[in-house]
């Protein structure tokens, strides 16, 4: 039994790719039109996506067959607790572009725009699209969908660099896509279906094997490149941090995020089917989750640009989202799986407030914007609470996470790794006192950091919005568990609640 | 008959393969991609998928090549030693 | 020996303010030189005035006392197992009204002697409120009320030692202080044991603390408590601080320190042995040997080391040592008689080396003579100085009629009470040194030739100091001569250990 | 009994609105003194109605969001908390008059002023933090909010001091968050109940790991040594600062989850039988008189001072660690002891710095004659920290001895002892420097037209405080003292489940 | 076919793979490493469709007559689109390097670390 809201899923995909390609035919004569139009395609969007997030409150998972066809044979559309990420996503979306309006001035000429906003646009649906895809194939798909215009986007702002940066991350996401595609081919080789539902019952009836096997794996490494895990990381600083910012926060926050929610995704077709020991795949997630906080906070010591830095410690972050995957005790499940969104909303926050910070100064590394806090108090402050919340300090977003994610270690009596990521977070906060004092506690060595000014309102809502976020979720933790709890619940039956 | 039809296609493929990688000439390597690419298609058919076949021919073989032609002419033909 | 005066039931506490007002009385003097607005002459006005009442009320407690009342007056509670209470027994309203005659003397004589000058106003606050604290001491009603005055006049004697703020004075002062404060963290820890086996401190006379609790924690209660307070009294290892306290502090404070203040060490050892653990007790648990070891000690090498001193003012402080000994001697013995004669003595003796001290001071005053060897025809030039010198150090000795020799006479008729021959030999060989180191400043004043030695001074002290003075030294004679009437410390002395000796 | 009640939450909460309109609106000095004044007041005010219920056993309790079972945000007004809560809000009254004073002309005050009512919001934070989640949520906060605080100045200097004390906190926060997460594994529960959630079940070694994580993290802003490196260092802050920050937020903070941990965590019984307590207890009495020791070195004055606060605070650790009540009086009571004397002689010490620039024990020669009453006040403090009868730190010493001898510890009164006499090393050279000594130069004279030594935002919070460590020593037994709510607190700790009030 | 109990034609695809990986990890040239990565893309399509072959059937395409066994058609739609994607991938690529090629004057990994 479906609700009215069931119906729009097939919308809440198509919405932004349609939006996407009608972008330039929109903004022809004004292309500043694209913003406008991207936000209101986005805003739709994001409320079709609560309509489908009441529905499932309301009566749980729910599924849409396209073109009517059986699930097992058709393209089917699930909807389920991990789907309920389209909501934030969307919102983040709804956020983000507000702040690229007049972000984009200094970054960009006036007729590259609409590519931009279709290229933003284009990558909303595809993320949209993975999460509510019941259909391997298609994952591969809007995987695709999502990586080309993200590779797109890296190189949209800037020239030389950021070609160079958004080919790095070609290469290596182009493989990684070929391995999904490969592990995909497996599957459905093995089990004749590439609904996940079905993939997950037959396999249970093919049993193990090496065959089995190789697909798993090939789908954890493609995973593990998307989501920028420490050995695999090497594409994302470059990229990420010569984005632009609002694309910054996209890639950072939500991007990587296909590889973590990609791996769930999987993860739950082999639980379910039972047939390959996942216990030593844990086990490497953990270690691999715990060498990323490590590693990640390790390059970012000495970074000296910002952006740089941010995207180091979403290595990190994204480490910590590992980790509690791996640990695979319910608290840690949950702990990391709000992490997804709150990592997301953190990463936001300060990618934009560091882009608001660049776009007025100019100048992008710590020992140019010394004393910036006095010239930009509030993006200043954002700053400050994303960078207290990505530690995981309390009473902010991050903290809420880590402190699942610690207690699901031990509650897996995993004691070392607990510690590991509680004191991985401190090392973290190491690079972040070096900012925070940067900006608030140095004099300025540029007059134009001295003498910089707030940046325009549409720039500084979201900011100042998303740091507010970062502190109320932090007190109201409880609000993305709702959503989460009944998610891992259900990935993982064997739990009691 | 069959089978070395194959075993020749196959070998031909690794050939050309090698040859791309190898060649410095960067025209030369993507000339030598086309044929790889038309290799393929042959295989393909081979291999009952002349639907997949027929749109290597034309997007792999033929799109692709243009792109790198065009590419080469707008940047530089000599692979650096 | 039987005492004098037999009460008739055991005495009645009465709530009463006299306690209270006594020790605020000097406090008032305080306020008086502390307060910017005051000329000169009212301020010495409104340090007399308090002082005389405070002699005043001080009699009247001692009245009172003899009557059979213990005014008590509750000051306040801290915490529930924390109160100040004043309570007046014989032992205290004895030392009591001791602490405010001599105080009322040195303050007189202080008027001459301290110089005006910005430190003027510090000195008398300073005395008068050691005085107020010496005096709470005396009336203290409980351990813990014993120990906050008689921390605050240590600390607060402090600024008087360094008075003169020489560098010698004020290393005295630290090494006084020094010492002070080990005594007093020693007596809070005993306190503290009391408090943790009795659950009270509450002085009774005869003790209070139960005789079955840890022999190990009474025992060191009771060494804490020794130790802490003989610091103060100079028992021998602790006199450390005497010698070099008393040269550099102004003359009158060292007579009010020689003469009360020292001795409310040897007060505090009194209180504990007979009001804390009680006769009983203290005989129990075996220390009293050891006690009587340590005053003998005490009381001989003050005085051998007194014999070597040149500087008439340190010779002085040995001295006290040496007779603050007797002090502890008689309480380790645990009769009534010798503890009724260390009491008679405690107050005999303040006068007396007040005396003496203030002799000192006038040649100091007179000429900057400090050392025995300058005094060499003195007695010519200051006679009447001489005179009380004269007459204070044969009452030091013992010599007849004198107050010291009465004291001296019930200690060592006290000793014999309890077989204690080992001690009388030492009270004999105290008062055979005393002589060997005062006799030779008498000889020096009045035989020796003046010749080679420049003497400064040549003429007698104003009245101020010399009236004092002389009081002082008119007062052993009338200690001497009275002392078996109502009213004098002896009397005193002897209901006091009738309470604690249980009615003789 | 408990009773939900807002005002637990609204105790802080006021401090936090009171912070945010300051960053807003500070700009404006008067704006930025009425609302600062304006929260001060009403946090004593509530904490204040909240006493009489206090003293009558009432709890006051406020859930404020859970977010599982077991894990939420939520506010207890117990005894305990109610005693932390209302010796810092008082304070901050005085702290902020000074404050006002002492920073007048300096820069960035909005700053300063709203990360002072941060502070503040967070002490009472954890001073009402119902379970151990709330108390580090708080814990950790407050590490933030001083950060600036120490750096105020801004200097090399300032910074290298800010990052240590990060450092030593943070790895500290860490620490106890690792024990928070522990003891909710362990115990299924963070509420800081009576008398202690965990229970032997849980293994010894766990609760060894346990104890140690709790108490190093809570231990490193105690500053009981070995962890007490940031301490000295982070006396670089303006002066208002190290007086909040030694007297009562940071290592008080510190000190209240120590005992939270051994009284509400793990409960006197536990530790009983554990016998986890006797090394704390060691560690702190070697805390006690090595950094007394140290204090004695020290020519800087805050520098001695600070060392003197990692000495004092260790006798609240040593306090709690005895396991008595009566230690546990002296514990709790030296909580407010400590915190008014060591602020007074904080404020002293700044206001000879603003008045003279002298910073260092031996400028100070004669200060006394041109400032009498902040050398009075300095006087009374440093005799309260020698534990001299009729001042607030004797009663602290009574008991703290008194519950040594009920533990049969009797090596901690000598510990006690010992550390007194060294207060009085290090204080008193100070006293005779200021009284007695003679002025090697004339102090600079009293600005024409003042009638006092200097400004009177300085002078009443010094003169109200040191009057307020005589009043405590004096009057500790009137209710409403501190001492009553400390008897409260401690009936609590130690009565048996189910009786307490 | 199988040889020396190998299936020949995965032998070779795993070859050619991994002539493919050579070349994009090993070469310093943009284009060689972007034919490298469509050399390896081809090789996985040539598994997939290798993969859904059905010995003996006909291709998966709809007339009348038809029968099966046929080879299954949702890996040649999969290869379809995935050739698709290739293409839009080398064509953004080449884009890019056209601009690295603008902007730095070179396509030489190796000379483009160097650059400042």
């Amino acid at each position: 039994m479906t609700g009215p809201w069931a119906e729009a899923l097939p919308w809440v995909i198509a919405l932004p790719l349609v939006g996407a390609a009608l972008t330039p035919a929109v903004a022809v004569r004004r292309p500043r039109a694209a913003g406008f139009w991207a936000w209101g395609v986005l805003l739709v969007t994001a409320v079709l996506a609560a309509g489908l997030v009441s529905e499932l409150l309301a009566r749980g998972p729910f599924s849409y067959e396209l073109g009517g066809w059986p699930a097992a044979y058709g393209i089917e559309l699930r909807f389920d607790h991990f789907s309920a990420w389209v909501l934030p996503l969307a919102l983040l979306f709804v956020v983000i572009v507000p702040f690229s309006w007049r972000y984009l001035d200094h970054v960009m000429p006036d007729e590259r725009r609409p590519p931009f906003y279709a290229l933003l646009l284009l990558n909303a649906g595809g993320m949209i699209g993975f999460c509510v895809t019941g259909d391997l194939f298609n994952l591969f798909v809007f995987t695709e969908v999502v990586s080309l215009s993200s590779y797109a986007l890296v190189a949209v702002g800037g020239r030389g660099l950021a070609a160079f940066a958004a080919l790095k991350y070609l290469f290596i996401g182009a493989v990684s896509s070929l391995l999904m595609l490969f592990a995909t081919a497996q599957l459905f080789v093995l089990t004749g279906s590439l609904n996940m539902a079905e993939v997950s019952l037959r396999l249970a009836e093919v049993g193990g094997g090496t065959a089995v096997m190789v697909a798993f794996a090939a789908y954890a490494v493609s995973f593990m490149v998307k989501a920028a895990m420490f050995p695999v990381h090497v594409w994302l600083p470059d990229a990420h941090a010569i984005a632009p910012s609002p694309v910054s926060a996209v890639l950072s926050g939500m991007v990587v995020k296909v590889g973590i929610v990609g791996m769930l995704r999987v993860y739950q077709i082999y639980y379910g089917a039972e047939v390959l020991e996942l216990g030593a795949f844990n086990l490497a997630l953990v270690w691999l989750g715990a060498v990323s906080i490590v590693m990640g906070a390790f390059f970012a010591i000495f970074q000296d640009d910002i952006k740089l830095m941010l995207a180091y410690s979403t290595i990190s972050n994204i480490g910590y989202i590992v980790l509690g995957l791996g640990l695979a005790s319910p608290y840690a499940v949950i702990g990391a799986s709000v992490h997804v969104f709150n990592h997301a909303l953190i990463k936001a926050t300060l990618f934009l407030a560091a882009g608001s910070i660049i776009h007025q100064t100019g100048f992008r590394t710590l020992s140019d914007l010394r004393g910036v806090a006095r010239a930009m108090p509030q993006t200043s402050a954002a700053m400050a609470i994303g960078a207290v919340s990505i530690v995981g300090l309390p009473p902010t977003a991050g903290f809420v996470c880590k402190w699942y994610i610690a207690l699901g270690a031990f509650e897996a009596n995993q004691a070392p790794f607990g510690f590991a990521l509680v004191f991985g977070a401190l090392f973290i906060f190491i690079y972040y006192i070096r900012m925070l004092n940067a900006f608030y506690f140095q004099k300025p060595v540029h007059a134009a950091v001295a003498q910089a000014s707030e940046t325009p309102w549409s720039m500084r809502g979201p900011v100042v919005l998303l740091a507010s976020l970062c502190l109320i979720l932090g007190v109201l933790g409880g609000i993305p568990l709702t959503f989460v709890e009944p998610a891992v619940l259900d990935l993982l039956p064997l739990w009691g609640p | 008959m069959s089978d070395l039809f194959d075993i020749v296609m196959l070998a031909l493929l690794i050939a050309t393969a090698i040859t791309v990688a190898r060649a410095r000439d960067l025209l030369a390597a993507v000339v030598i991609f086309s044929m790889y690419s038309l290799t393929m298609t042959l295989v393909w058919q081979h291999r009952g998928a002349p639907d997949v076949a027929m749109t290597e021919a034309a997007v792999g073989a033929g799109v692709t090549t243009v792109l790198f032609l065009i590419t080469i002419a707008r940047t530089t033909r000599r692979e650096k030693p | 020996m039987t005492p004098d005066v037999a009460l008739v039931g055991g005495p009645v506490a009465v709530s009463s303010w006299w306690p209270g007002v006594a020790v605020a009385l000097p406090l008032v003097g305080v306020a008086a030189v502390s307060a910017g607005c005051l000329t000169d002459r009212w301020r010495v006005v409104a340090l007399v005035v308090p002082a005389v009442a405070a002699l005043a009320v001080a009699l009247v407690l001692v009245g009172d006392v003899l009557a059979g009342r213990l005014p008590e007056l509750f000051v306040l509670r801290m915490t529930p197992t924390l109160w100040m209470v004043l309570r007046v027994d014989a032992p205290g309203a004895l030392y009591g009204a001791t602490v405010a005659a001599l105080g009322l003397l040195a303050l007189v004589y202080s008027f001459g002697y301290v110089h005006r000058g910005p430190r003027w106003s510090r000195y008398f606050g300073f005395l008068m409120a050691s005085l107020a604290c010496t005096l709470g001491v005396a009336y203290a009603g409980n351990l813990l009320t014993f120990l906050i005055f008689y921390e605050a006049f240590s600390v607060l004697t402090y600024a008087l030692v360094v008075h003169e703020q020489t560098p010698a004075a004020i290393r005295a002062g630290a090494k006084y202080i020094a010492y002070i404060l080990v005594g007093g963290s020693l007596v809070l820890a005993g306190i503290l044991l009391t408090y943790f086996l009795a659950g009270d401190l509450t002085f009774v006379a005869g003790g209070f603390l139960a005789a079955d609790a840890s022999h190990g924690q009474l025992l060191t209660a009771f060494w804490c408590f020794v130790a802490g307070f003989g610091v103060k009294a100079a028992l021998v290892p602790l006199h450390g601080w005497v010698p070099d306290a008393h040269p550099a502090a102004p003359a009158p404070f060292s007579a009010v320190l020689s003469g009360v203040m020292v001795a409310a060490g040897a007060f505090g050892i009194m209180r504990v042995a007979f009001d804390v653990f009680g006769v009983t007790l203290v005989g129990a648990l075996g220390v009293a040997p050891w006690l009587t070891a340590i005053a003998a000690v005490t009381v001989l090498v003050g005085a051998l080391l007194a014999l070597g001193q040149e500087d008439l003012k340190r010779r002085l402080a040995y001295s006290t040592i040496s007779q603050m000994g007797y002090l502890t001697l008689a309480v380790s013995l645990l009769g009534a008689g010798v503890t009724a004669g260390a009491l008679v003595h405690l107050v005999h003796h303040a006068f007396l080396k007040g005396t003496l001290f203030f002799c000192a001071g006038l040649w100091i005053h007179a000429g900057g003579v400090r050392r025995v060897g300058e005094l060499r025809g003195m007695g010519a030039r200051m006679p009447l100085t001489a005179a009380a010198f004269t007459l204070a150090a044969l009452g030091m000795i013992g010599v007849p009629p004198l107050s010291g020799f009465v004291s001296k006479w019930w200690l060592g008729v006290g000793m014999l009470e309890v077989d204690a021959g080992i001690a009388l030999a030492v009270l004999l060989a105290g008062a055979l040194l005393a002589a060997g180191y005062l006799l030779p400043v008498v000889y020096a004043m009045y035989f020796a030739p003046s010749g080679t030695v420049a003497v400064r001074a040549g003429r007698e002290a104003p009245a101020t100091l010399l009236a004092p003075t002389l009081a002082a030294a008119a007062l052993t004679i009338v200690f001497g001569l009275g002392s078996h009437y109502a009213g004098f410390p002896l009397q005193l002395a002897q209901v006091a250990t009738a309470a604690w000796f249980g009615g003789g | 009994m408990e009773v939900v009640d807002v005002r637990p939450i609204l105790a802080p909460f006021v401090s936090f609105l009171c912070a945010g309109l300051v960053f807003g609106f500070g700009r404006s000095i008067f704006w930025r003194r009425f609302f600062t004044f304006l929260a001060a007041f009403i946090k004593v005010a509530l904490v204040l109605s909240m006493l009489p219920g206090t003293l009558q056993g009432v709890v006051y309790v406020y859930q404020f969001v859970e977010f599982t079972p077991g894990i939420g945000i939520g506010f207890r007004a117990d005894a305990y908390g109610m005693f932390f809560a209302l010796v810092s809000s008082t304070l901050w009254v005085f702290t902020t008059i000074y404050a006002i004073g002492y920073m007048r002309g300096d820069r960035d005050r909005v700053r300063f002023f709203g990360f002072f009512a941060l502070c503040v919001s967070t002490t009472v934070g954890v001073a009402f933090a119902e379970n151990l989640l709330t108390f580090f949520l708080f814990y950790e906060t407050l590490t933030l909010c001083t950060y600036p605080l120490v750096v105020h100045a801004e200097t090399p200097e300032a910074l290298r001091a800010g990052r240590i004390y990060l450092t030593y906190t943070l790895i500290g926060g860490g620490f106890a968050l690792v024990g928070a997460v522990m003891t909710l594994n362990a115990a299924g529960t963070l509420t800081l109940a009576q008398p202690g959630i965990l229970g032997l079940e849980s293994g010894v070694a766990t609760l060894a790991v346990i104890f140690l994580c709790l108490i190093i993290g809570f231990g490193v802003k105690a500053a009981i040594m070995p962890l007490h490196g940031w301490l000295p260092i982070a006396m670089v802050a303006p002066t208002p600062v190290s007086a909040l920050l030694h007297a009562v937020a940071v290592v008080k903070v510190g000190a209240f989850g120590v005992t939270r941990v051994i009284y509400n965590v793990f409960g006197v019984e536990l530790l009983q039988q554990l016998g986890f307590a006797t090394p704390l207890a060691l560690l702190a009495g070697f805390t006690i008189v090595a950094a007394s020791t140290i204090a004695l070195t020290q020519d800087h004055l805050k520098r001695r001072l600070a060392y003197s606060t990692i000495s004092q605070l260790s006798y609240i650790v040593l306090g709690a660690a005895l396991l008595t009540p009566l230690a546990a009086t002296a514990a709790v009571l030296h909580i407010a002891n400590q915190a008014f004397a060591k602020i007074t002689m904080f404020f002293v010490v700044g206001a000879i710095t603003r008045t003279t620039g002298k910073k260092y024990v031996s400028e100070i020669d004669g200060i006394a004659a041109r400032m009498p009453w902040s050398m009075a006040a300095f006087t009374i403090a440093s005799l309260s920290f020698v534990g001299v009868p009729l001042t607030a730190g004797f009663i602290t010493k009574w008991y703290l001895a008194l519950g040594a001898l009920q533990a049969d510890a009797w090596w901690f009164v000598l510990v006690l002892i010992a550390s007194s006499l060294l207060n009085a090393g290090y204080f008193f050279p100070i006293l005779h420097r200021a009284y007695f000594r003679p002025a090697k130069e004339p102090w600079p004279p009293l600005e024409p037209g003042r009638r006092f030594e200097m400004p009177k935002t300085l002078l009443i919070p010094i003169v109200i405080c040191a009057a307020y460590v005589l009043l405590l020593g004096v009057t500790a037994e009137v209710p409403g003292m501190p001492f009553s709510v400390a008897q409260v607190a401690v009936e609590g700790f130690f009565a048996p489940p189910g009786i307490g009030p | 076919m199988l040889l020396f109990g190998l299936d020949l034609d995965y032998v070779a695809v795993v070859m050619l793979f991994c002539v493919g990986l050579y070349m994009l990890v090993a070469k310093s040239n943009l284009l060689k490493k972007l034919l490298g990565l469509n050399v390896m893309e081809t090789a996985v399509f040539a598994f997939i469709v290798t993969a859904g072959m059905v010995e003996g059937g006909d291709p998966p395409i709809m007339v009348a007559g038809t029968s099966a066994p046929f080879a299954s058609p949702i890996p040649h739609a999969m290869v379809l689109t995935g050739i698709v994607v290739a293409v839009s991938v080398t064509a953004v690529a080449l884009a890019l390097i056209v601009q690295i090629h603008a902007h730095f004057g070179t396509i030489e990994i190796d000379e483009l670390k160097e650059l400042p």
